[in-house]
């Protein structure tokens, strides 16, 4: 089954890796599973040991032997610290501001970093049914640090989200510290082409681009007129060895990559 | 009082056409088979109540049990969606299922309440967001010290709530240990609980570690012994996730066709689980069997 | 990361004059051996909190280092009264202790709050009686949905908690089993956790049983090791409460005289908990000591 | 140390004795220490077998081996059905209304079955500080059928409580339903002397009185002028055999007789 190792990131290895970079040693994060799952375990092999992973289903300090195929995988509660009720987690741990961390996806994002993964469409008569917010709302609304991980295309970063599930830096208008959020909103929107900070106003901008990828392909790919950062920066790729390490020991089933 | 009978007799009992419904479980601990004998009782118009509502939901949707669906997150974990619930659902439906939609914290809140005794529970949650928008039962409340606006949610009183768990007496003390879900919730919230468990053992082995209980018998209508009832969820301690048939359902359910097909023959075609577990591929349930990981006991003298 | 240290180490690094403090426990896992600690640091202008304020509370009062009790019940639990918080809180007193007094459940709601990170708690009590009466931090909240009035109490945020437990690691990871209190709550409201254990054991170990997990480390300051650290009181599995003492405290705590002559010889004649403990009648620790009730482990294996 | 048995009952046995009769099998008992804790074993022990007794330190289905010396031996706690945390105990179990009968003594009780455990004299200065209220507020407010307990003076049973810690029928000219309160309010008053019901309009009236006791004892025992229900029942005593149970198996060490 070994084949030989292509030093050319995909961009699922491209995102997990930089989502990474975002994570501190003793980080306390919510983690969710896919990508930041993968990013969590990378971050924990290199330069974040003590990198603290709490699943909403309720384990807490898990340390997984295998990558977990869903949020509540029993290998999460095998060897972990805690393993608490669904309560606990979410008034003890993440309304209790315990959380540093949060990470979360959608099918839509706009440019204030408002999350849409509930409905395509009218919400009473949507085009697409999608999952729905789950505990994402909650970690919007309460992480510290939120870190929304996309792929970037029109259809997913849009003018405006048709649902906002999970709030970003301003809804309707209105900024989350006038709508008394405690958590600190997006901090970064990670991407397949590059990487979006947010500025004083809570727009995203773009800050970073991979160093195959120009600021013409990312304001292609972007469904409002993305403003680029003063100072636009290359964004970080894994080198060789983090790629073997991602590939043959993170995810050797491809699960995620 | 010995509280033991079996799922089809505990199903009669407690799930009535247009009763509300919790068969809970957080991935682990989801119990499939009382799911598929309300089905083949052809139970209808049932209100379904669960944060992560996932196959078993959507076969019950399929097979045209539920009116309305309460959630907060609805999906295949880790592989894709609910294809009832996504036709029952979207604009071109023609019969559409009602939704009524959280996150997890607030459909949770609700639980609480109800598990509590309180008409409401207060969360900081929903400011700004399209959750509250939609949704009439999230209102605001305001702290009587702060003057800072919560959200609050009306309690939860679910009629049945089925609570599988890895061990239980026959007055139906359940003891569950590995992820615990809102299991607790939903059992002191709902009206009647059926408890269902992968071994049933004597009062007083439950009784050696009374801290690992997490339903009391006293609120417990029926106990079942109903070993792989959880099958392909896991049980910690008793069997993995049958990872395969979660990564299979999702071309399975894509077609009504496959869908009904599959209904016919591990549902309807059936006529117990044991029945169930007989048709499944020889030599799944040993591959899926837990590799004993056993922790030592506490003690509780004194 | 290492948080072992001594008990010394432990008070010096989190207990201030002025602070608010909760030694928890419910008969059970009472840290007798931090409350003597804090009297000989001398600390002052204490705000002490718990449900059930008992003798470790009291011989905080009598040694002046409390300026203010936030209690439910106090007294010496199936013997009689706190004697020093008598002589402080009757009308005959010249120097009175500030109290702020609830029901249990009243007090329980607040440390609730804190450690959900609400600003209150609502809960259905107190109408009509005199406890809200007297007791301006107990308001009303109207439930949005039904209209009834509930009470409302206000999130409480202790600066320090300290918690016994039965075993911990060196990160704070603390397992607890027999009654639980109010000691999750509690830890998580507070800004500050000292854990003190019987037994210190490796990582390892809690991940071998993670449900018996009470406060994780993440929340905790510091960590000791500090065995029979709350005799009179019991610990599930180590030993028994002294119920003789109880009954003598009586007599000793009745008489100023007495009371100080006890603290003098206990407390501040001691250096430490080993000293306290070797002034202790030969042969008691043996008497008291648990005679075995080890239960079953559970299966973690998937 | 075994002395003839005596056949005259102490007070504290009759109380134990006739509050056991108020409990009925599977009954779903709040117990505390003491003189309720006697009578629930004793009813255990003869009409009750399956009585559930739940403690307010969080042992469910207890069946201590020893007497528990406070409310929360460890002997309530081993063999226990389950323990939990005291806010599942005040919130699932109490406020959600699985508490049949409670038990509560107090220093003062009113003719509305108010309990006062707070303070003799002022609040702001009294003469006796008492223990409060522990969790006996909330089991008046919530308990289906509630049980008092207590010994009968002019001292005890007075017209006005210092402290009402514990709700009644009726508090400052208010009935407990027009206050919203959940539970069923007194049922009984169990003295030495004699038993108290409540009428209609929620007063403790005189209902029973022992062999050994007239109505007139009682009165005179009574801070308020007791009205005697229209069929004064005479109270059932204690046997030999209930007596000898009582003293050589239930508390042979007379912590509570």
């Amino acid at each position: 089954m070994a084949t030989e190792l292509s030093a050319v990131p995909t961009a699922s290895e491209r995102m997990a890796y930089r989502a990474a970079q975002e994570l501190r040693d003793e980080d306390v994060v919510f983690v969710g599973i896919g990508l930041p799952n993968l990013a969590c375990n990378l971050a924990r092999a290199t330069h974040a040991p003590g990198l603290f992973m709490i699943y909403e289903s309720g384990a807490v300090g898990a340390i997984p032997e295998r990558l977990p195929v869903s949020i509540g995988d029993p290998s999460l509660v095998t060897d972990s610290l805690a393993v608490v009720g669904q309560a606990d987690i979410f008034q003890c741990m993440l309304q209790r501001g315990l959380i540093e961390v949060g990470f979360l996806g959608g099918a839509q994002v706009d440019r204030w970093g408002n999350i849409n993964t509930t409905v395509i469409g009218d919400y009473a008569n949507p085009k697409v049914r999608l999952p729905g917010s789950g505990g994402a709302c909650e970690i919007a609304v309460h992480a510290r640090r939120l870190l929304i991980v996309m792929r970037m295309s029109k259809r997913t970063f849009v003018e405006t989200c048709d649902f906002v599930t999970s709030p970003g830096h301003r809804v309707n208008g209105k900024r989350r510290a006038e709508l008394g959020m405690p958590g600190g909103g997006p901090t970064r929107i990670i991407t397949d082409l590059g990487v979006l900070d947010f500025d004083a106003t809570g727009e995203a901008v773009l800050a970073e681009v991979y160093p195959s990828v120009t600021p013409e392909q990312v304001r292609a790919a972007c469904g409002w007129p993305l403003r680029t950062a003063e100072a636009l920066r290359t964004a970080a790729e894994p080198d060789v060895s983090v790629l073997r390490l991602l590939r043959e020991k993170l995810d050797p089933q491809r699960l995620y990559l | 009082m010995n509280k033991l009978c079996s799922m089809k007799e505990a199903i009669a009992a407690s799930v009535t056409d247009g009763c509300s419904l919790v068969i809970d479980g957080f991935t682990h601990l989801i119990c499939f088979a009382a799911g598929h004998e309300i089905i083949r009782q052809g139970r209808r118009n049932l209100t379904a109540i669960r944060l992560t509502p996932d196959l078993v939901y959507d076969q019950l949707i399929e097979a045209g049990a539920v009116r309305k669906l309460v959630f907060s997150w609805a999906g295949n974990p880790g592989v894709g969606s609910l294809h009832a619930l996504r036709r029952r659902s979207e604009a071109s439906s023609p019969e559409r299922l009602e939704l009524e939609e959280y996150s997890h914290f607030g459909l949770l809140s609700r639980l609480l309440a109800g598990s509590a005794g309180l008409p409401f529970w207060p969360l900081n949650n929903y400011a700004g967001g399209d959750i509250a928008r939609v949704n009439p039962s999230i209102k605001t409340v305001t702290c009587p010290f702060t003057g800072q606006a919560l959200a609050a949610v009306p309690a939860l009183r679910p009629d049945v709530a089925i609570i599988h768990c890895q061990r239980a007496d026959a007055e139906g003390n359940a003891q569950v240990w590995g992820l615990l879900g809102s299991q607790k919730e939903v059992a002191f919230a709902a009206k009647k609980v059926v408890v269902v468990a992968e071994e049933i053992v004597s009062t007083e082995r439950i009784r050696k570690d009374p801290n690992r209980t997490l339903v009391p018998g006293i609120i417990v209508s029926h106990v079942v012994h109903e070993p792989w009832g959880c099958h392909p969820s896991f049980v910690q301690g008793f069997h993995d996730r049958d990872n395969d048939f979660y990564v299979k359902w999702e071309d399975i359910s894509r077609q009504p066709e496959t869908y009904r097909a599959w209904l016919e023959e591990f549902v309807y075609g059936v006529k117990d689980r044991q029945d169930y577990l007989a048709r499944l591929e020889t030599g799944l349930l040993d591959k899926l069997r837990a590799k004993a990981r056993v922790c030592e006991g506490v003690d509780y003298g004194y």
